[in-house]
């Protein structure tokens, strides 16, 4: 499924500033979150990674931010930085997409939708990948699948772990069937670092939909999310429609999900760096030579 | 025979009905209208020519929707014998969207998986249009390795408007059964033919839908979105799928000229269900000139082939 | 879970006759079929497979009538046929196990609840086992454990095919532990068998419950059952005294099960030789060589 | 602190419900009681010597299932740190009748399984007492999996009745699930160690519940079904369970016998919810023996060996 969802997904984002990224925001600029409604002053939730301190609901992060909070410090090497889309289709509808990407790019100051690169988390070597929602919805396209299947192939070619901090709203149209690859071309190499036994972990965070979920996002070892992150195939305003059936309460938020068998843990955005760095001591830590042909 | 009309194929079948009224009129008694029946013929003939020959890609939709194109059943019941079926997920159910089986081409033994239409209001209310669950993708996982492990090729057929959008759908993990199909079919170690025959639609097609060999039919489409959902998010408002249509390169002809698709089956004009037997033929002949090419390899070799082959696909720019 | 539901599976057994062994019916005997009630002439059941010409009801089978419907004509050999139970346990609760054991090699001749041998079907090299209720409801001890270990271990030794015929109450409770643990020893025996890409098929045949459907039985790689064969973990009665609901209609039937996804097909007896060996034409016919890691 | 008594331990009870009025009299004033109470004391302790140190079968069951016995997650806590849990088979839902952990064992990082009852009632119908579903056995199974892919020991807490023998459970593969666990622990190429804690029923502790190393406690039991149906089948008489229970071979000292157990780790007289620390300290070094004895086989080996271990279990006649 494509990103026809992210509509629905903005009208989720419970900030109501205009853009939602923490580096957008000057210091001294008040935010209202929109779940407990509290006023609060943006300086004091970036430095508390964007979680509301009255109702602890879980602000989206930028990619840079993101990458701020969970590599260890100074510790972040970025790869393929000149990597990005560009317009095969010469894709024309409402708005060419040129013109999306160049505005996207001014908007959040970064190259595509997903910072990669060199990193350590608790010590353990890996390769980082951030999403970010500000770049035409996090969706995938060459560049970002490209991206996304890089970072695999380093973490195999150099023998580390592979931590991914998802957003999306799916594939990118505007690269028609080039973007729908993609998510054939990610999981191959998901599946590719499975068999040489390195870790993987995903963290879904808001929202995360269509065919980033249905691909590369879930095929991590171990499946960690936000709490309150709406994660999905099809978004919650297509089922509705298609179905004309009401949602179930909290329907494919985390916490729905995880009663649902799907992930493996809903980590609280303050827990999230030891417990990824906790988890990666363990799949970094066996005591037995692998030896199962599975 | 009630045939199902296609909106752009209506200047042709208002002509058809005036020529077959002239019949009528000609042999209750009236030979004069014989140079003009014939008349009426060749202009037919004309409009066909220029209509059905250079279809736009939202006209190739509509042929690769139409209900009487044929179906995976179809194809599995001309091209193979000795059908097996094989059902269920061994989790949830057996989703008859997607059919899964043992079946043997031209002396080939196979496992063919295809998403599965009804012909019937009623069959396709059990096969929920042929937009699979998770339990469906997870059946197609299962029979995908069962035939890595016996080393039998494996033949699918696309025709999904997509994957079910639904609520037990979310509950039971469609992004994840279709995950798990994409992982599974970019490693398996035997070769793997694709054919679009009718719709492609995102990433239910997807699960099944790559290879070492896709060929396209002709009006076949395979896209990331449909045009109408494009359209409604494009320009809020789904009518305008026609021009949707032509900017997401959805066409078979796009699709080999992405690298995406390797060939594509011509159609009788008018679209397969006009002439299914020539259809039928063409795309035999097609699998078969990919099952000898390919079932020549050792397994892991066509793995990473395929690996290649999908690690090729995008277009990105690299600066710095 | 043991054979606690064989007196439910003997309820359900739908020929009226005391046993249902085909081999201990002289000819001349008149069955009555459970289901619709037409009296049958017994040598023209044997004669059909012993499937009702009516209502096409498939009457049990014993195991020496399932080789001879199975195995290409004269193409059977036994193996491990003087492997026998013993009474590990001195079990004696009710009526000794050696009794029992006893009087279940006098009723049906046989050594074991199940046979096992060599055999051929549709020309394809197998090891062929057949299990037969008349012997302790075919429960599961020691001997139907390790000849069933035996059976694959063979077929590895000598790259055949098994196909293997169920029908049991379950484990033998009447070797405790010992029997408990041939669920775990077939089952890796299975599983090794699995790992030699060898075929495996099995048939599951009424009543299959308890430990061997939660081991060996669904560990195939193409489960067949017979129409209207009653197969599940716990057996009817216990899952209706537990939950305190009715049963939902066809419960556990194979229909019922091919529903939900368990089984590949329901093969009416009639078609079940033609189907195996077509099965197994597929599983030996592969056309490239085994590469995969899985 | 009402403690729960279990009917043979009754005569016990009494005594000391006696004593204490005895002592309370006692210091009320009369101080010639001293001497009765003294011999009360003797005869009390006489009779647990009597009645703890020689517990029938039966009555190990009734220990086995004290309320207050600790339960997998107090072993998780007290001899593991570092525990993160992971939820879910991926298919259908989070069992919490089975816990899945990654979690350090002295210095050792190792996945945990085990069955989980509830401390209350409302915990118990959350946990369904112990009994899981079919999705608890996959989750449990894709723990397996995980720990064999990166080399982590599997340490196992078995404590349940038995699998549920629910319609759902039925529906979604109760005998599947449990079957693709028997074939995924029997091939696992890590050490699998496991502590029968407490109840051991059937298929549904065997799922999780065979290894390189079986530590039973004193009083846990294993067992092909549990006693108070083997008498039903039987007898047609629940109640004479004790007499089954008997006749079952399912106690620790048993299992060893068979040749099914390694060791039993004494517990304390009366069960292990009377000093739970002992109890601990003990499992916690047979857990540690055990995984120093394994850890430094390799995969393969490993998974060989305990095949061959499964291989020898069972007796009987080679006639012929
Ligand atoms: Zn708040
Ligand atoms: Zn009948």
């Amino acid at each position: 499924m494509p990103i026809n969802d992210w509509f629905k997904a903005r009208e989720n984002r419970k900030y109501t500033v205009t853009s939602s990224a923490s580096g957008d925001l000057p210091d001294g600029v008040w935010v209202k979150c929109a779940s407990c409604k509290h006023t609060l002053y943006q300086g004091d939730l970036a430095r508390g990674a964007w979680v509301c301190p009255h109702c602890a609901h879980h602000f989206e992060m930028n990619a840079p931010d993101r990458v701020a909070l969970l590599a260890d410090d100074g510790s972040f090497e970025e790869t393929d930085a000149g990597l990005t889309s560009v317009d095969p289709l010469r894709f024309n509808a409402a708005k060419p997409y040129t013109e999306s990407l160049a505005k996207a790019r001014e908007k959040s100051g970064l190259t595509e939708a997903i910072i990669t690169g060199r990193a350590a988390i608790g010590g353990h070597p890996v390769v980082l990948g951030a999403m970010d929602f500000r770049f035409i919805g996090a969706s995938m396209g060459s560049a970002v699948g490209e991206k996304v299947t890089r970072a695999f192939e380093l973490a195999e070619a150099e023998q580390r772990a592979v931590v991914l901090v998802t957003a999306s709203g799916g594939a990118r149209m505007q690269e028609g069937m080039l973007s729908l690859m993609q998510m054939a071309k990610t999981s191959a190499a998901a599946e590719r670092l499975a068999r040489a036994r390195l870790p993987y972990v995903s963290v879904l965070a808001n929202p995360t939909t269509g065919g980033v979920t249905a691909s590369f996002a879930v095929l991590a070892d171990v499946v960690l999310a936000e709490p309150g992150a709406l994660v999905g195939f099809a978004g919650p305003r297509l089922v509705e429609q298609t179905t004309r059936q009401s949602l179930p309460k909290g329907f494919q938020t985390a916490e729905f999900l995880m009663e649902h068998g799907m992930v493996d843990a809903v980590v609280p955005r303050p827990d999230l760096t030891v417990t990824l760095a906790t988890v990666l001591d363990y799949l970094t830590g066996g005591c037995v030579a692998a030896g199962g042909a599975s | 025979m009630a045939r199902h009309v296609m909106d752009f194929e209506r200047p042709i079948i208002e002509l058809e009905e005036k020529l077959a009224e002239l019949k009528r009129l000609e042999i209750a008694g009236m030979p004069e209208l014989a140079s003009e029946i014939e008349g009426l013929e060749a202009e037919i003939e004309r409009l066909r020519q220029t209509l059905y020959a250079a279809l736009s890609p939202w006209e190739k939709v509509q042929v690769a929707r139409h209900p009487e194109r044929p179906k995976t059943q179809d194809y599995l019941e001309m091209l193979f014998t000795d059908v097996v079926e094989l059902h269920g997920d061994r989790h949830h159910g057996d989703d008859e969207a997607i059919v899964a089986a043992l079946a043997t081409f031209d002396g080939r033994r196979c496992v063919v998986l295809g998403h599965r239409k009804g012909k019937t209001t009623k069959e396709n209310i059990r096969r929920n249009f042929g937009s699979p669950h998770p339990e469906g993708f997870r059946k197609a996982q299962r029979a995908m390795k069962l035939a890595e492990k016996f080393g039998l090729p494996l033949v699918t057929f696309l025709d999904t408007a997509g994957a079910y959008p639904g609520i037990e759908a979310e509950e039971r993990g469609q992004a994840w059964a279709i995950a798990e199909c994409l992982a599974t079919l970019s490693d398996l170690a035997v070769p793997v033919v694709v054919v679009g025959i009718g719709e492609g639609g995102s990433g239910g097609a997807l699960a099944i839908g790559f290879g070492d060999r896709l060929i396209m039919l002709e009006n076949a489409y395979y896209s990331v979105i449909s045009p109408e959902m494009c359209a409604l998010i494009l320009h809020k408002d789904a009518s305008r799928a026609a021009e949707s249509a032509s900017c997401l390169a959805m066409t078979a002809d796009d699709l080999v000229r992405l690298g995406i698709a390797d060939e594509v089956v011509k159609e009788p004009l008018g679209g397969a269900h006009r002439e299914p037997e020539v259809v039928f033929a063409r795309v035999a002949e097609a699998i078969s000139r990919a099952l000898t090419e390919l079932c020549g390899s050792d397994g892991a070799a066509l793995a990473e082939k395929r690996y290649a082959r999908l690690r090729a696909i995008g277009v990105v720019a690299e600066g710095e």
